[in-house]
């Protein structure tokens, strides 16, 4: 795919863009599915067979499987999706934070309450 | 005519309801953010406002990628809240005014937004958790409400300097409605924070802090910003200022700062608040 | 960079499917209809295109009014034709050109149309039967297919200045994409017919031939316009014309007149059709 | 309902607006349903359950009964949705017009026919 405009970099970064969502579609769907309770009861009887039946590629059910958030993103994941999966495992958008940037949740909340100072 | 009393805009963030629903409005964490909002309640109760436009972003309850507008408007009887996946209470829905959305409707499209008309919608945090914030004692937000969704999920965003013509526009026919109706603009997002990618975390606090002061001197002044820009000043999620300026941008003329309110952080966000009173 | 070599713009009305699928291109109600098509074929022989943006209305298959967006524009691997209830056979599926999509919706939205992006979308008869009309030999449909779906189900639409402005923008995003690509721009709608209310059966042949003139000689001739004075022009259906003058719109300059045909009636349909290629 | 621009009156023509779409939401949306054949069997099957399931009013339900077109369209019908529920009685848009204008179904298609000469 060739594109006219350059895309800027931000470091840390990248937006959900045209490239991105073409990616991570069906991974996105499968997510927005969650909003359904029953949906996420069939998640998480049987993982493997909700994921074929989104049809995940091999690389989205792998960091599914691992709960690999910054997997996830760059499988094209896009985070309010996302989101809803972090919600079947309990885990808040702390611990999102906390797994993408290596920190502990307390360092990541020590973090941010430093940044308010 | 309509009037436009003035705007309100402020943070959402789905944490605010587990904080609401726990009572944890006195708790070290979040007295600092529910403090903020006592002085807001005693304004709504001067200006009594019968109709909340609400601009806000949906996070993937109502609208997926198989159909994502840039704007939508409601023109449903009631809107309902519903399940998002993570847990926090469902609110009772939200009577709408079908009336002031059609009118909303027609003005904009013949000003060229190219809406997306939702006469059936659901309604995520964004939009419920300001309107309990802003009503927390009645069992059912007391005003109708009229929609107004700015996409954020899915880039190309709407530009700064669109959303802020949209605002504009948005005033313009909430102000040429015939009915003698008070309308308050409600505006839900930001301020920074970022939730995806290794910069988790990222706040911005000059910058928000810059921001909040421009809407009321110099509302445009972040209308020169891309949104790459914005997305590298304030965070992935922090763009969601988009809805501050659109609000901004409905209010008429010049604004008085009622009341303002900022604090780092509430889960991963930047909280600000602010209420502006239009100048008459 | 790519081309667009020219545009065609087509009636659409489901009775031509069950035309097709009971072989009746010979039968005298329909001869004078399917033979303004073999000139079309001969054109598409000589100009080759690889790629059909298809400008088009949707006949609520894809839209419901939960969400109805004025312009939209599909970004999905494919599009599934499907049962709009009337029985006509449905047609297999149609390639789509994601780069080509991402980058029309980019600039657009660059240019403050505020589209609505779909990465899932099912196309009706509105798109299904011009492609099959303009390659009726080929199983599959030969080109790849970019969707943009304007709205005239839902008032308010957009004006016919608006349908205009985004012709214009699609045309120079087309142009502005740095493949080697050759693109045919394709409307299909109207022209004059009313299906509902007591003027039902309503035609303009006057007013159909002088709009097709003016696309050649006079391209923004209709822009003047309202909504209101184009469906008491032309009928409640007729309005579908905004597709032709988008179509138009998107090519760029001057355009030569390579070929006509009109016909009343098929079905309650005056049916145009028209091929214009670009003078370079 | 007040409304500030004058509607611009087109004899013979109701166009689709805010007020026609307020007020036919279900019975549009029922229709829309039309689009799945599993949908219009269970209408076929009984009509009045399936109209009460889409939430019809009664004027509504009774101008499905009586396939009384003029009065689906001042129902708030749209014509695109309605299309379809002709479909299930098998008859295609020139009957519906000879029914909204009076005529058969021949006058019709010989007046449309006349309008091309
Ligand atoms: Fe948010
Ligand atoms: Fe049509």
């Amino acid at each position: 795919m060739s594109s006219v405009r350059q895309k800027r970099e931000i470091p840390g970064t990248a937006v959900f863009d045209g490239d991105l969502a073409q990616k991570g579609y069906a991974l996105n769907k499968m997510c927005f599915s969650f909003n359904s309770a029953d949906n996420r009861a069939e998640f998480q009887r049987d993982e493997h067979a909700y994921c074929r039946k989104y049809g995940l590629n091999e690389e989205q059910e792998s960091v599914i499987r691992n709960r690999d958030v910054l997997g996830l993103l760059a499988a094209g994941g896009n985070v309010y999706y996302l989101a809803k999966f972090a919600g079947i495992l309990g885990l808040d958008v702390q611990d999102l934070g906390a797994a993408q940037t290596g920190m502990t949740k307390d360092e990541f909340k020590a973090m941010l309450v430093a940044a308010g100072k | 005519m309509a009037k436009i009393v003035g705007g309100i805009t402020t943070s959402h963030v789905p944490a605010i309801g587990r904080a609401i629903a726990g009572n944890l409005q006195q708790d070290p964490y979040w007295k600092p953010f529910f403090d903020g909002f006592p002085p807001v309640h005693d304004w709504l109760a001067k200006v009594k406002p019968d109709i909340a436009v609400v601009v806000y972003n949906d996070h993937g309850l109502n609208f997926f990628l198989d159909k994502m507008p840039t704007f939508a408007v409601g023109a449903a009887p009631e809107y309902q809240n519903a399940d998002e996946g993570w847990g926090i209470p469902t609110l009772p829905p939200y009577a709408g005014n079908q009336a002031l959305s059609w009118h909303v409707i027609n003005e904009l499209v013949e000003k060229e937004f190219d809406l997306t008309t939702c006469q059936e919608m659901l309604v995520d945090h964004a939009f419920s958790l300001p309107l309990k914030l802003l009503w927390p004692n009645e069992e059912r937000c007391p005003v109708q409400t009229v929609p107004v969704c700015i996409n954020t999920v899915q880039y190309p965003l709407p530009s700064a300097k669109r959303c802020f013509k949209l605002g504009k526009a948005l005033g313009e026919a909430i102000a040429s409605w015939d009915e003698d109706l008070r309308v308050v603009v409600i505006g839900t997002g930001g301020l920074s924070h970022q939730l995806d990618g290794k910069r988790a975390g990222f706040v911005n606090k000059d910058f928000d802090l810059a921001f909040m002061e421009s809407l009321i001197n110099d509302p445009e002044w972040a209308t020169k910003y891309s949104i790459e820009e914005l997305v590298e000043l304030t965070g992935t999620q922090g763009v969601e200022l988009l809805m501050w300026l659109a609000t901004r941008a409905a209010l008429p003329g010049k604004v008085r700062k009622v009341h303002a309110n900022y604090h780092i952080p509430i889960s991963n966000t930047a909280a600000g608040l602010m209420v502006m009173e239009c100048a008459d």
